[in-house]
């Protein structure tokens, strides 16, 4: 029952791993079970049994076809992957096994299977949410582009919602898992020296079914698109053509994956630490990520849900978002946001994490207040539970809540406050080494605060009449999510990336990049604060034109974070294809486990189970308070 | 240089700063700060944003000042010999005063908020049962928001149930607000009045206003509502109460024959058919 | 793997992204009905459209109701919802209305507004307001206050035209309005009455898209 | 150098410690039934939130009742079903048998659920109980189809290792049979979530 010491398979030449369960018989079977199952969906409606459930399927449109050309897509896709082999053998009685195409002697082929290695998965999402990522930024530019000028349309207003409500669900659906997927499964285990993740097969199912999940949302184009962006409020979801169906579709699915992952790591932590990692020297990365997957694990399934709600009001016709047929509107806000404002958390908490382990690594300090962020981020994940009607404040919901929904979402900011105090304390006095991941983590902290400081502002209900639904709440969540979740992502990818990857990225282009992307964000964004205080709502495919200059300006902005990024990808490209140079073991000169291993990683990890036996941030040096600032000079 | 050095530096450092970025923000930017003067909701969140822009001023430039002072006076200038720093793991002093200066200010902002909310409602929709209303709202001109894809009309209750495709209000005047929507989720937000409600299908949103000397006000659909949300904008008026009469006989007038097939004045509407057609 | 041929692989794949963004960008995003001109007479720029209550049958959404250009004899069907009119000029519009009674969801819509005289001629009779059960669409342009509700034939009518394209033999009311154009620039044009046949409470599909029961006005 | 000697070096990796997959499949339940709890309780949610709301008095359209003699059959089939598989865990040597139980019983619930839908006598649209009615079935209808598979995999192993030493010695008895308990655990777990729709939707309507 080890997950390891698999015999390496003899090499086979490369057409004959094309034959097989991998990526490729996936999309086939994929395609063959969307078309079984749109045929399928037409046969139902002539059932006469099921007249109840089919009688208001109108003409041209059958829901009931498109959801179940979904489901038998996935399947078929996950079926094609392998992922049914062994639940069909466990059907027949064979005992429980964990490990899956995890030699290192298949070669390429394990990236694009259904492969149990914590590494390689750890790899697939990495490139497969970076792909998604860059979809939903390049919607976001061609965003800006439609708002270039206040009346003259570039696309249609069709099309100009669609993209708003694909960048929203890409970015708020595939990046939720940026950190977890990537990084979790990447660092978590060797972090507390498990080697592998609780439940390896789930850890690539959650991976697959993430990808089919940004296909699918894709297909939205071919429906007609969807209109109610990545929210999807109700009753306007329902009346919405079969694109909608791919934005259910597409956000089921990501629940379920978000679901399964958050479970995945959360039971790592718990139940896998090696000796002597006790609860108390976990890294406070793993901490984060521990918080993290709690809430993915609790809130996501109250979206998979709503989404459920929403399919059976367009297929078999009942009436849960329909006011006047019992239905209400309020009924989706309050499922949504109940999911929607721990989601919110999800994405920013791995940022914390990031950010806080390395901030030991780059200042050489111990981590300054551990027991204070790690309460901080346990307490963002309880209070972001009880915060979810701020989003509702104007919505004449539970009018009477306001106040305690006030309190409970500005309490919120203590322990994100923790944080904050806890870097401020690492920085404090440390010698800081001004490498490409720390610039990132500091542009966090700047970021962020803007981030949180605007949210008071949100939080505040006589203030937020204002600035509800206008662009400063747009502006805002950028700062958090953008200039916190992402640039914690960089942070990361510049730190682990080489490790992971084997190959050192050009400095002189990351230091461009961060440079860069820095600047062109907050140009980008700060001004949108400004837009959502004139009076700009959010999602508007038109406005006023005295506010056009303001928008130019965020428009040519937003393409210089294209250029930026587009800096990053030569970097990448360059780095990894054209002049590729090895990785040092420790770049860092990291305390952390992982980076006492070898790079690249073998795929065992440890030979032997490491033993832990002192705290995760062994920096700095013992001296009396008087030297301690010796050495500062002049 | 000696720790108590920096810590002196840093401290005088970040409160000379935040003080004077406090004065800049609310006596040169807050005045400006939206949605203006147009009616006493409208001032009030302008004060709130003043107080809430002064403590943000504050708290930012505080950490902005300490971050900078920190990334520039604790910078190695020699990385690649990986020196390390004090193995200084917290503080609980420093962790109790923070803990209790931003419990402070949260609970500060929480409990100012409170009693601003319910002073006057501020102008944000309430639902069918008013906690936070304005003294005299028993006597507050009735005004109906009918948001539809992708229109408001009003309808006016006191004046024969008439409805009209344009809104005005009589100055100075409390005006009661009830939004709802025929169709899917709109916000009605009259922008310089400062009032924003969400209208729901079925159900009663209301939000009370004050309004002041006569103007023209934006208002917007503040909620995505589908394909033409972006052009759910209109021009609203405050006049004179002369001339607010004499335009809504003349309305009643005119759309006396419509009135007549409209439903009973309801705070909410079920047309059938409800169902897919 | 050689150096070249990792270059090749690099180039390659970033000439498939932009095949791919190309095509999203020129078959999807920017694709939009066509423009239709109003026809000039002697006395003024004329507009002739039609509603169908199922466009035709080629169509992408065959089943959807739809508006349609068309020639003053109802010929010439034309799938085009964006129509260009002349700046701060009186237009005449005629709406050859094939679709049936559907009733409107705020019977207030019902009322004439924006129009020349406050009155439209239904089938010659000028009328400042229509039954609103009896409404089939609506021509509105909310920026303008222009809103003309268009009475259908009853469902019990002889000879319904089922689909586009339809001629002046189908039952049909004719309704007839004139309106001034505002200055230069882009107004939308959308319909009030829920008339998407198989969407919840008839709005959404043909209702929400742009092409069907809503378009641009490009006053030039 | 020494890269190319740790390659040619034998390799004896340490396994993890066997106690690890039992604890990881207890834990890994419990997050999995607070996940699952998260979702039923939506429907919870909307039942009560749907019936309090009601601006329009469409609570129920018509005669609504769904059939209560195939309801208390349902909740018997899956309260016996749950039994008999607390019985499988207890008496490990009995999985078979009582497992086998525990999942025609539990197929059985499924069965009489998809005939109470064809023979319902209203439909979806007929107001918010419907709603519900229809939507918390099926959703639970899933999780219960879920369950019989789940039951299906550890009556096939237990019966497979009962004939076949050689399947007996690749995994420990103790992980086999925490993955039973935590069969059992969700299974009951879903089947109190039985309890409370059948409350729900059946007795209070």
């Amino acid at each position: 029952m080890t997950a390891l010491a698999l015999p390496a398979r003899t090499r086979q030449p490369a057409w004959r791993q094309l034959l097989g369960f991998n990526v490729l018989t996936g999309i086939v079977l994929a395609i063959i079970g969307w078309l079984i199952g749109y045929w399928l969906g037409g046969r139902f409606v002539n059932i006469p049994s099921l007249q109840y459930y089919t009688v208001g399927t109108g003409p041209g449109q059958n829901d009931i076809s498109v959801f179940l050309g979904y489901l038998l897509g996935v399947i078929g896709f996950l079926a094609g992957l392998g992922f049914f082999n062994y639940p069909i053998k466990r059907m027949l009685g064979h005992p429980p096994s964990l490990a899956e195409h995890e030699s290192a002697g298949e070669g390429w082929i394990r990236y694009f299977t259904l492969c149990t290695e914590h590494k390689v998965v750890a790899m697939q999402y990495l490139v497969g949410i970076g792909v998604f990522f860059f979809i939903g930024g390049i919607n976001a530019m061609l965003i800006r582009t439609e708002l270039l000028q206040p009346n003259v349309h570039v696309f249609g207003a069709n099309q100009y919602l669609t993209l708003v409500g694909m960048h929203g669900s890409m970015m708020m659906g595939m990046m939720t898992s940026g950190v977890l997927g990537p990084f979790a499964n990447w660092v978590v285990p060797l972090m507390i020296g498990s080697r592998r993740m609780a439940f390896p097969r789930i850890e690539s199912f959650t991976f697959w079914l993430l990808m089919a999940a940004g296909v699918v949302l894709m297909t939205t184009v071919f429906f007609g698109g969807f209109q109610t962006g990545w929210t999807g409020y109700e009753p306007l979801g329902d009346q919405g053509t079969a694109g909608f169906d791919a934005y259910i579709a597409f956000f089921t699915l990501v629940g379920i994956s978000m679901c399964l992952l958050g479970l995945n790591v959360v039971v790592t932590i718990a139940t896998m630490r090696a000796p002597g990692m006790t609860w108390s020297r976990l890294p406070i990365f793993v901490w984060a990520c521990f918080a993290t997957g709690v809430l993915m694990m609790l809130a996501a399934p109250m979206l998979a849900a709503a989404l459920l709600l929403a399919a059976l009001d367009r297929t078999v016709q009942t009436a849960f978002y329909i006011p006047g047929n019992g239905g209400s509107s309020y009924l989706w806000e309050n499922l949504f946001w109940v999911f929607g404002h721990p989601e919110v958390y999800i994405v920013a908490l791995p940022g914390f994490g990031i950010v806080l382990e390395l901030a030991p690594v780059f200042c050489r300090k111990p981590l300054w207040g551990y027991r204070l962020a790690v309460a901080g981020m346990l307490g963002v994940g309880l209070f972001s539970f009880f915060v979810w009607q701020h989003h509702l404040f104007v919505s004449g919901m539970n009018a009477d809540l306001r106040p305690f929904f006030m309190l409970s979402t500005e309490l919120i900011s203590l322990p994100t406050g923790f944080i904050f105090v806890c870097m401020m304390g690492t920085m404090w006095r440390g010698r800081i080494n001004y490498a490409v991941p720390w610039l990132f983590c500091m542009a966090w902290a700047f970021n962020f605060l803007w981030g949180g400081i605007s949210g008071v502002f949100l939080s505040d209900a006589p203030s937020d009449v204002t600035t509800h639904g206008s662009f400063f709440s747009m502006a805002h969540f950028h700062y958090t999510i953008m200039g916190g979740l992402i640039f914690a992502v960089f942070a990361a990818i510049y730190y682990w990336g080489p490790k992971m990857t084997g190959f050192k990225f050009n400095e002189r282009l990351a230091k461009i990049h961060f440079w860069t992307l820095f600047v062109f964000f907050n140009t980008t964004f700060a001004p949108l604060f400004a837009l959502g205080f004139l009076g700009m709502p959010r999602r508007v495919v038109t406005y006023p034109a005295n506010l056009q200059g303001l928008n130019d300006w965020v428009s040519a902005s937003a393409y210089c974070i294209l250029g930026s990024m587009c800096v990053f990808l030569v970097n990448l490209i360059w780095s990894m294809v054209i002049k590729r140079e090895p990785a040092e073991d420790n770049p860092w000169n990291s305390k952390s486990p992982e980076f006492q291993l070898p790079t690249p990683v073998p795929d065992y990890d440890y030979e032997k189970l490491p033993v832990f036996d002192d705290d995760p941030y062994p920096y700095g040096v013992e001296v009396a308070p008087a030297a301690a600032t010796a050495g500062q000079g002049a | 240089m000696s720790s108590v050095n920096h810590w002196r530096r840093c401290a005088t450092l970040c409160a000379v700063c935040a003080v004077v970025m406090t004065l800049i923000t609310v006596f040169l930017i807050a005045p400006g700060m939206p949605p203006g003067n147009g009616s006493a909701q409208a001032s009030g969140q302008v004060v709130d944003n003043t107080v809430l822009l002064g403590i943000s001023a504050f708290v930012a430039t505080v950490v902005v000042v300490y971050f900078l002072y920190a990334a520039f006076a604790f910078r190695e200038r020699q990385p690649e010999l990986a020196l390390e720093g004090p193995r200084v793991r917290g503080d609980s002093r420093v962790q109790a005063w923070w803990l209790f200066i931003t419990t402070g200010i949260v609970l500060f902002l929480a409990g100012y908020g409170t009693v601003r909310l319910l002073e006057d409602g501020s102008g944000g929709g309430q639902g069918p049962n008013p906690i936070a209303a304005p003294a005299g709202a028993s006597h507050a001109l009735q005004v109906q928001v009918i948001a539809q894809q992708w229109k408001f009309t009003y309808r006016w209750p006191s004046f024969g149930g008439v409805e009209t495709p344009v809104l005005e209000l009589p100055a100075n005047t409390l005006i009661e607000f009830h939004v709802t929507s025929l169709d899917v989720i709109h916000s009605f937000w009259a922008y310089q009045l400062g009032v924003k409600a969400d209208a729901n299908p079925g159900f009663d949103n209301i939000a009370y206003v004050q309004t002041k000397s006569p103007l023209t006000f934006n208002i917007h659909c503040a909620e995505l509502c589908g394909l033409w949300h972006g052009y759910m904008y209109e021009n609203g008026y405050v006049v004179p109460k002369g001339q607010f009469t004499s335009w809504i006989r003349q309305e009643e007038v005119r759309y006396a024959p419509i009135t007549k097939t409209l439903p009973p004045y309801s705070t909410s509407y079920f047309p059938s058919p409800q169902r897919r057609a | 793997m050689s150096h070249a041929s990792r270059i090749a692989g690099v180039v390659i794949g970033v000439a498939v992204v932009c095949v791919l963004l190309a095509l999203y960008i020129g078959i999807y995003l920017t694709a939009a009905p066509g423009a239709a001109s109003a026809i000039q007479t002697p006395a003024g720029p004329h507009l002739y459209l039609a509603t169908v209550p199922q466009a035709e049958p080629g169509d992408a959404h065959p089943t959807w109701v739809s508006y349609y250009a068309v020639s003053p004899t109802s010929t010439d069907w034309r799938h085009d919802t964006t129509y260009v009119l002349p700046a701060n000029t009186v237009v005449t519009v005629t709406v050859y209305e094939y679709d049936t009674q559907t009733g409107l969801r705020n019977n207030f819509i019902g009322a004439v507004q924006g129009t020349v005289g406050g009155t439209i001629d239904l089938n010659g009779k000028p009328v400042s307001y229509i039954d609103p059960d009896t409404a089939s669409h609506i021509f509105a342009i909310p920026q303008l206050g222009l809103n003309v509700p268009l009475e259908g034939p009853g469902s019990n009518a002889h000879n319904l035209c089922a689909q586009a394209p339809c001629s002046l033999s189908n039952a049909h009311e004719t309704i007839t309005f004139r309106f001034r154009t505002p200055g230069k620039g882009l107004y939308r044009w959308q319909c009030f009455v829920p008339c998407a046949l198989g969407f919840i409470n008839g709005v959404g599909g043909p209702m929400a898209t742009v092409g069907y029961m809503d378009g641009y006005i490009k006053v030039v | 150098m020494e890269g190319a000697a740790s390659a040619h070096r034998e390799l004896e990796i340490e396994p993890e410690p066997s106690h690890w997959q039992p604890r990881a499949t207890w834990a890994g339940v419990r997050g999995f039934t607070g996940g699952a709890a998260f979702f039923l309780v939506s429907f919870v949610f909307a039942y009560f939130y749907l019936k309090a709301q009601d601006p329009n008095s469409d609570w129920k359209i018509g005669k609504v009742q769904p059939g209560i003699g195939l309801g208390v059959a349902i909740l018997v089939s899956l309260l016996v079903s749950a039994a008999a598989l607390r019985i499988a865990v207890q008496r490990p040597e009995s999985t078979v048998r009582s497992g086998g139980v525990a999942l025609a019983l539990a197929f059985l619930a499924a069965v009489l659920q998809v005939i109470q839908w064809t023979t319902l006598g209203f439909g979806p649209a007929s107001g918010g109980y419907a709603s519900v009615y229809v939507g918390w079935t099926i959703a639970y209808t899933v999780f219960v189809l879920g369950c019989c598979y789940w039951i299906e995999t550890q009556v096939a192993t237990a019966w497979r290792r009962g004939r076949d030493a050689a399947a007996r010695a690749q995994v420990s008895d103790e992980l086999v049979h925490e993955g039973l308990k935590a069969c059992s655990f969700f299974w009951n777990f879903i089947v109190f979530n039985g309890l409370v729709l059948f409350v729900l939707l059946y007795a209070l309507r």
